[in-house]
């Protein structure tokens, strides 16, 4: 499916770094404020979608030079990675809070990155899946 | 006293096994090693029967050996128990074991292959009887119960490439498994309500008729009764004869159908208080001696004479245990009406061991089983005729072999139970007609096969000219041993029909060897010793005797039933077979009828009628305090819209229509997160909404186009969703407001950022509580839901891979197109 | 500290497939790992079994290091260790059995992935003590089983699977709001936490169940029941099973039927068989265990397809499974528990034989089969023994798991025990129809060519071992059943008495009245506890 | 205000089941479109605030993020939710495809036909 205007190629090409860094600054923000993973990552795999279709399969696959699956995959192992990294601490899975001492000043920049890798994992396997499974599905289509 | 140890018993139960299986590993080309090695089996264990009796004597019913932990907790180990029964069982399973390891030598001939599979599959079956009569716990006998039905299934389906021999198999261990069932069932719940679960420990129960113990007896009953073909059970009997001979002698003299006897005659010290025992005993019993008796007279196929004659004498010693059950005044003395019971069983054994082993003996040299075939039969092969014609004789239990006492102490019982009930005059009329039968038998053998008058005669075939020298009909190989394995293709019947003389003529040896066996004789008349034919008392039971004799002698010489009748029996089985294939399968299609249509309404309808089932039982539920709906109208509307666009779904029909109706709801519902303060979710739900219509929309366009039928019934589809609705609806509406403080979303407030006393300060170090319960509170969640999304895609891309490998594919072919 | 490794039962599954598909074109390397996964998870839960059985420990994580009603608690009792332990050893089989029987091209469709991400989803199912996570596992196992459903995308498993689909998608909204209304109702969602507000509120003096509790356990009823494929909640399971790949069949029909069971196993006697609608659950448990039981048993015998007549025992055997819940003594769930591990192990076995016997007579139809035995004996020497441990013959597993379920029965629902009884008798009867026009009869098909005795295909070497694996497996259940029984009798007895589990789960001593430990963080939920005024604006709104 | 979410909820899942109940796979899977949406305006009704309630003249509760107000309202069903809502759009994505498939290789969507294929033989 393409849809092909010339109004909208333009737009779309103005739209989607601004969609992206707006996905970025959502993901960021998310653990204050509303966002996270999750919506970063429709937010972005929204814009691709546009991308897609105003541009066709072999313009995203230019700008997104790897199967979706790596995406998916290297997602799920981040998220999978950083919950993993408290056990070798003797830490049941996922806690964020990493090492024994609890200083304030030291403690919350750390936990709070950790919770930050998972949350990127997030994203990339929201946009992996969403945009994986509107490709091939259109893909199908044509 | 001191428990004496497990170790020969053991040995007993699994030498057979062990030597059949060692019989596998010697080179198929060595038949005679072969033999002895199996050979080796039954020798050991009646040897170890026999040493282990020497040094501990026949136990007293309560003294079981040893006991060897195996699974405690389920009642169930490893414990002997060698009394009167056991011991005498124990000794006449390996012993007929012995000779039937040496007599289906010639029988199968030369023929490697059978005799391969032939020793293990005897030594498993012998090892499960030997377990039966020897276990202690009752869960151990019906292991070794089940393992005699599965070994009889290898050997009654012996010739297993032919239909008519698996379906007879197959016959014979499903009635049996059936009845196993019954019997684990019985064992279960007399266990589990008495507390007993050994037979040892049986001794010291005081009998008391409870439902349970009545029940837990009737279901054993009906484990011994389909083992042991009582009526109307009995056909898979004859119908086991399709196996080979030794193992049709094996399975119906000595063993598979006396383990139902076996097990009466365990349960007897027990349970012949209760007040059915004899009733549920004596009626099948009886009916099974007579019908068998008049069956085995209207065969012309030797095996299968003998195996309706078997279940004739399998009636009989039910019947013999059944009237144990009474009790009768006797000189001042409360007497049971029960003597001798082991003899009767040797007694069986003794002669149709011989009989079957000939029957097969004959067809091996004759090429044929049918008696009237068989005129004459005298002048080919005479040892082979001597024998059986002995054997007959024992069979028709004329004076002179253990057989006639025995038959005598049987009419004795019946008599003695005329002070009971009258009812007992029409069985003794039953006994008689089952000997004069028997007796006709003896006398239509005997003319027959010595080629006298009177005999039966199929005029077409002389078995002098046609049957010598090629055996086809039962034996399977073409050539004919001579000399030593020749003989022992009779001779292990003379060596058992050898015992029923002895007895007969030698009573007081008989006495000596078997007294010590039998645990219950009553009778003082017959207590010390068997009697000689002209020691018994005159009276009614010599009386039935005569009338039987001469019945016999005047209805074998006759023309009268001569034929060979079918079994209308034979056909329960095919019919139960039917029964739950055809009407089973209807039952379970009627509700797995394959339309999903019909799977929503079964399940929804689970779910309404628990509803209304909770709503009876909790009639609280019904009682729901709620505000007003109109209080906020920003919710009003959205609900209103929510509603009304979920309603008109259904009824549009254009896909561009659908699709913006779908759209409608699902930002509405956006709206209504907004109201409930909950902008993560009203975002989330805004971007998967936007990706889900772009989904659809590129599916609805792939999807081919409808059908123009007419739906189905619309009220039915309306009556039961409006159903589920409303109960959903209410449960919402119910536990919305029960009133229960919630405990985690506090907890997760004032944790969100910073820790506090509870958690020892630690925090989740965010401000947006929801974002920090989904990454750290319960981040384990998320990481499944992101599990969950890359799955979906990869399930996506394994249903329509990229072109990449559907071009493999049509290179390497798929799933579809493989063998 | 091995309290916390607990969870490389989920983690290791997890990497491995996550690495499956990062190795997606190297078909020998994703074996190898996930081989390796799934050998660790069999060993290491035997050793922590080993750990439980001698000193009745129950292992807790929790998930993230918040305490227990908060965060998600992780357990591993007797009741999931035995059912980890049993599904890793029924994964290890039926993955080793792939190898030869899956074609090449369907093991491509990224068969290696969803197979550990399904066990991570199987291994949850049963660790996991948090409702709303159950959820969450359940789902996993799901979406892993639709895609394994329709791997190879042939028309016969196309036509089939939207049922199995849209039954369990249904099933799983049902879940989900079920799961809401018990936070709403409950206030909590951790089972531990659940059950002890259940027992305080039910016990004589306690305040009772708030209303609507019996519903919720009605709802929760249909979810798992039809998970677990009971009466009349099976209808996906004959449909659908015997359309895939015969090694996911396998597998599929040895595990995903007894996460349901176990679910009922796990939350009814701790949660939701209380309160005033105990009568009434007891009763549907009875009646759904007789239908289920027999009708499934019926359907089996009726069927001339090997893989129709394996896939529709299932159901007759959750009809076992469900007639333990439904007596609801500590023997009886004891019986249960053995029950089904060893039915995952038996059936996974049967189907893998199913799988072999394909390959000879070229179809599963036993009308057009026969003879096999003369094909290979090995084969039918591991049938043999698979089919009679599922029937129940002493001293097979299946008896010991019949024994003391219908032992139970006979002084609570006697006419379950007859019923329990005949349906193993009519299982005798399916196992020997299978047997007898497949191994015995005379020989048809295309295996007729093939003289006795010929080596067997190299191919199937793999397929082989698998069916090994697990009729070893059986056996060592059957001979050595008092070890696991003791597991077994152990978790029966904690599921009727849950204080060693809620202790264990909440980290506090249950006998001890004040509850010290959480005493500060209740106090915090008091203070901004909203329904607390919500509740008195009404009142004084309302007078 | 949960009335109207009960309501909502009510005929969310009545309109479903009465498509579930219906000939075609496509207005089945329309119906599931609809489903999570029930399920999830179920679970918001378990978050109380006290607007919801009706209670009129009470300070509304905030947004469950700290330093909005001095309330927030319970954040975990909103967990729950987000967490269903990603699982509801996986299992969508892959039912929409199954059913194009079907659709593709059955060459209908109609239940009943679809129901012919395959059953079991007596």
């Amino acid at each position: 499916m393409m849809v092909s205007s010339i109004i909208l190629r333009t737009s779309v090409r103005l739209i989607l770094p601004l969609s992206l860094l707006f996905a970025c600054f959502m993901s960021l923000k998310g653990h204050n404020e509303p966002g996270g993973g999750f919506i970063a990552g429709l937010v972005a795999s929204i814009a691709f979608c546009i991308y897609r279709m105003s541009f066709g399969a072999e313009a995203l696959l230019r700008l997104l030079p790897v199967h979706p699956r790596v995406l998916i995959f290297t997602g799920l192992g981040m998220a999978a990675v950083t919950s993993i990294a408290p056990l070798l601490f003797g830490l049941p899975l996922l806690t964020s809070r990493v090492g024994t001492i609890r200083v304030p000043l030291v403690s919350e920049p750390f936990h709070y990155a950790s919770a930050v890798v998972f949350d990127t994992g997030v994203l990339l396997v929201v946009v992996g899946v969403s945009v994986g499974m509107i490709m091939r599905l259109s893909e199908e289509l044509e | 006293m001191e428990q004496p140890s497990s170790f020969w018993l053991l040995l007993a139960v699994f030498a057979p096994v062990l030597a059949g299986l060692l019989s596998m590993r010697i080179r198929p080309s060595l038949v005679t090693p072969r033999v002895l090695v199996a050979l080796v089996g039954p020798v050991v264990s009646f040897l170890s029967v026999l040493i282990h009796l020497a040094g501990h004597g026949v136990a007293k019913t309560d003294a079981a050996t040893k006991v060897i932990t195996w699974i405690p907790s389920l009642n169930l180990n490893v414990a002997f128990l060698a009394d009167g029964l056991g011991a005498f069982f124990a000794l006449l399973v390996s012993g007929i074991g012995i000779l039937i390891v040496l007599y289906a030598r010639p029988y199968f001939g030369m023929s490697k292959d059978e005799q391969y599979r032939f020793y293990p599959t005897l030594g498993f079956f012998t090892t499960a009887m030997m377990g039966i009569v020897l276990s202690d716990y009752m869960l151990l006998t019906l292991l070794f119960w089940e393992m005699t039905s599965i070994s009889s299934f290898f050997l009654i389906g012996w010739y297993r490439y032919e239909k008519e021999s698996v379906h007879k198999a197959m016959q014979a261990f499903f009635t049996t498994g059936l009845g196993g069932m019954a019997m684990l069932g019985g064992i279960l719940m007399f266990g589990s309500s008495e507390g007993i679960w050994r037979w040892s420990e049986v001794a010291h129960w005081h009998p008391h008729s409870s439902g349970y113990v009545i029940a837990a007896f009737c279901m054993m009953f009906a484990g011994a009764a389909t083992k042991s073909a009582q009526y109307p059970w009995h056909y898979w009997l004859p119908g086991a004869m399709v196996a080979p001979t030794p193992v049709s002698t094996f399975l119906h003299s000595a063993t598979m159908v006396k383990a139902g006897v076996f097990l009466v005659g365990r349960m007897y010290p027990a349970f012949h208080e209760l007040t059915i025992w004899p009733w549920l005993i004596l009626i099948p019993g009886a009916i099974t001696m007579l019908f068998g008796a008049v069956t085995a007279l209207n065969q012309h196929d030797l095996k299968r004479i003998f195996a309706y004659t078997t279940v004739s004498q399998l009636g009989l010693l039910m019947c013999a245990y059944g009237l144990g059950g009474l009790e009768f005044e006797h000189g001042g003395q409360h007497l049971m009406a029960i003597d001798w019971d082991v003899t009767q069983i040797a007694n069986h054994a003794f002669y149709k061991a011989p009989l079957f082993i000939i029957a097969g003996a004959i067809a091996h040299v004759a090429g044929t089983r049918d008696l009237p075939k068989l005129y004459g039969f005298w002048r080919v092969n005479k040892p082979m005729v001597i024998v059986m014609l002995l054997a007959g004789y024992a069979l028709a239990g004329g004076p002179g072999t253990i057989s006639f006492p025995a038959k005598e102490l049987f009419f004795y019982a019946i008599y003695h139970a005329f002070e009971i009930h009258w009812i007992f005059q029409v069985l003794a009329v039953m006994a008689v007609l089952t000997a004069v039968c028997n007796v006709a038998i003896f006398v239509r053998l005997f003319t027959t096969l010595l080629g006298l008058p009177f005999g039966q005669r199929d005029l077409s075939f002389d078995v002098a000219v046609q049957g010598q020298g090629h055996g086809h009909g039962d034996g399977h190989d073409e050539h004919h041993d001579v000399g030593f394995w020749a003989a022992m293709l009779w001779v292990p019947g003379a060596v058992l029909v050898a015992w029923q003389y002895l007895g007969g003529l030698l009573p007081n040896l008989w006495s000596w060897i078997f007294r010590p066996l039998e645990a219950n004789v009553n009778y003082e008349g017959f207590a010390e010793r068997l009697p000689f034919v002209w020691e018994m008392h005159w009276g009614i039971p010599l009386i039935m005797s005569l009338c039987a004799i001469g019945g016999g002698l005047v209805v074998g010489l006759s023309p009268l039933m001569r034929g060979a009748v079918g079994d209308v029996h034979d056909r329960i089985y095919p019919f139960l077979y039917w029964l739950c294939v055809h009407g089973g399968g209807r039952a379970f299609r009627t509700f797995q009828s394959g339309h999903f249509r019909w799977y929503v309404v079964a399940v929804v309808s689970f779910l309404i009628l628990g509803f209304a089932g909770s709503v009876y039982f909790e009639p609280a539920m019904l009682d729901v305090h709620t505000a007003s709906p109109l209080e906020f109208w920003p919710g009003l509307l959205l609900g209103i819209v929510i509603c009304v666009s979920a309603l008109m779904l259904p009824m549009v029909e254009k896909r561009v229509i659908r699709v913006l109706v779908l759209g409608a709801c699902g930002f509405s519902v956006v709206g209504m997160y907004l109201i409930y303060q909950a902008p993560d979710l009203a975002l989330t739900q805004l971007m998967f909404e936007l990706i889900s219509v772009i989904l659809f929309v590129l599916v609805l366009r792939m999807l081919p186009s409808p059908d123009v039928k007419k739906s189905p019934g619309k009220v039915w589809r309306i009556a039961i969703s409006a159903a589920v609705g409303i109960t959903m609806g209410w449960m919402t509406l119910l536990a919305a407001n029960s009133g229960t403080p919630p405990a985690l979303g506090p907890f997760f407030e004032a944790n969100s950022y910073e820790g506090t006393e509870a958690t020892g300060g630690r925090g989740g170090g965010g401000h947006n509580i929801v974002n920090v319960v989904l990454v750290d509170f319960r981040g384990f969640d998320t990481l499944g839901e992101i599990t969950v999304l890359s799955i979906a895609a990869l399930g996506v891309w394994a249903l329509l891979p990229g072109r990449a490998v559907r071009r493999l594919e049509e290179k390497f072919g798929s799933e579809g197109g493989a063998a | 500290m091995t309290n916390h490794w607990i969870i490389l039962f989920i983690i290791v599954p997890q990497v491995t497939g996550i690495l499956s598909v990062l190795l997606m074109n190297k078909i020998r390397a994703q074996r190898f790992i996930g081989t390796l996964s799934f050998v660790f998870n069999t060993v290491f839960s035997i050793y922590l079994l080993l750990e439980v059985r001698a000193h009745g420990t129950i292992f807790v994580s929790q998930m993230s290091d918040w305490p227990a009603p908060f965060g998600i608690s992780i357990v591993f009792d007797g009741l999931s260790g035995l059912l980890v332990a049993a599904s890793s050893m029924v994964a290890l089989g039926c993955y080793i059995h792939s190898f030869s029987l899956m074609h090449p091209m369907t093991q491509r469709r990224y068969f290696h992935p969803l197979i550990q991400l399904l066990m991570f989803g199987v291994n949850l199912s049963f660790l996991t003590g948090d409702l709303f996570n159950l959820f969450v596992s359940f789902e996993i196992m799901l979406m892993a089983s639709y895609a394994m459903l329709t791997l190879g995308a042939e028309r016969r498993q196309l036509t089939q699977a939207y049922k199995y689909i849209l039954l369990n998608l249904i099933a799983s909204t049902v879940f989900v709001i079920a799961a809401g209304l018990v936070y709403g109702l409950m206030g909590t969602l951790n089972m531990a936490d659940l059950a002890r507000i259940v027992a305080e509120k039910t016990a004589p003096g306690g305040e009772g169940l708030p209303a609507g509790f019996t519903a919720v356990s009605v709802m929760m009823l249909l979810v798992f029941g039809l998970k677990g494929a009971i009466f009349p909640l099976w209808f996906w399971l004959p449909d659908t099973y015997y359309t895939c790949p015969i090694s996911i069949a396998a597998m599929f029909s040895g595990m995903l039927t007894k996460v349901g069971v176990y679910a009922l196993a796990r939350t009814f006697p701790l949660i939701f068989a209380h309160g005033a609608g105990h009568s009434m659950i007891m009763v549907i448990f009875a009646i759904s265990a007789a239908f289920t039981m027999f009708l499934g048993v019926l359907g089996a015998v009726s069927n001339h397809e090997v893989r129709r007549i394996l896939a529709i025992h299932v159901i007759s055997q959750v009809g076992y499974m469900v007639f333990g819940i439904a007596l609801m003594t500590p023997i009886a769930l004891a019986g249960c528990l053995f029950y089904m591990i060893q039915h995952m192990v038996v059936k996974s076995a049967l189907f893998l034989c199913c799988g072999i016997m394909e390959r000879y007579a070229g179809t599963d139809d036993l009308y057009k089969m026969g003879g096999l035995l003369k094909r290979d004996r090995l084969l039918a020497v591991l049938f043999f023994v698979a089919a009679m441990s599922l029937v129940g013959l002493p001293p097979l597993s299946g008896f010991f798991g019949k024994l003391v379920i219908i032992q139970e029965g006979w002084h609570i629902h006697w006419w379950l025990s007859v019923l329990g009884l005949a349906t193993g008798a009519l299982t005798l009867l399916s196992m020997l129809k299978i047997w007898s026009y497949g191994f015995w009869n005379p020989p048809k098909g295309q295996h007729v060519v093939v003289p006795t005795g010929a080596p067997r295909p190299r191919m199937l070497k793999s397929g082989y071992f698998g069916v090994t694996l697990l009729v070893l497996t059986a056996l060592f259940l059957g001979f050595g059943a008092q070890p696991v029984y003791d597991i077994a009798f152990q978790a029966g007895e904690q599921l009727t008495n849950p204080r060693a589990y809620i202790s264990a789960v909440l980290q506090y001593d249950i006998d001890a009245p004040p509850h010290e430990q959480l005493a500060a963080a209740e106090h915090d939920a008091e203070v901004v506890d909203p329904m607390a005024v919500v509740a008195d604006e009404r009142e004084e709104a309302t007078p | 205000m949960t009335l109207i979410l009960a309501v909502c909820v009510a005929v969310i899942l009545a309109v479903c089941i009465y498509l579930m109940l219906g000939r075609e796979l496509k207005e089945v899977a329309m119906g599931v479109f609809l489903l999570s949406h029930a399920a999830h305006l179920s679970i918001i009704a378990m978050s109380r605030s006290p607007v919801l309630s009706g209670a009129e003249g009470h300070d509304l509760k905030s947004a469950p993020i700290l330093g909005m107000g001095s309330q927030p309202v319970d954040a975990l069903p909103q967990a729950l939710i987000l967490t269903s809502i990603v699982i509801s759009f996986a299992v969508m994505g892959f039912l929409l495809t199954l059913i194009v498939l079907t659709g593709r290789r059955a060459t209908t969507l109609n239940v009943d036909d679809l129901a012919k294929e395959q059953l079991p033989t007596p």
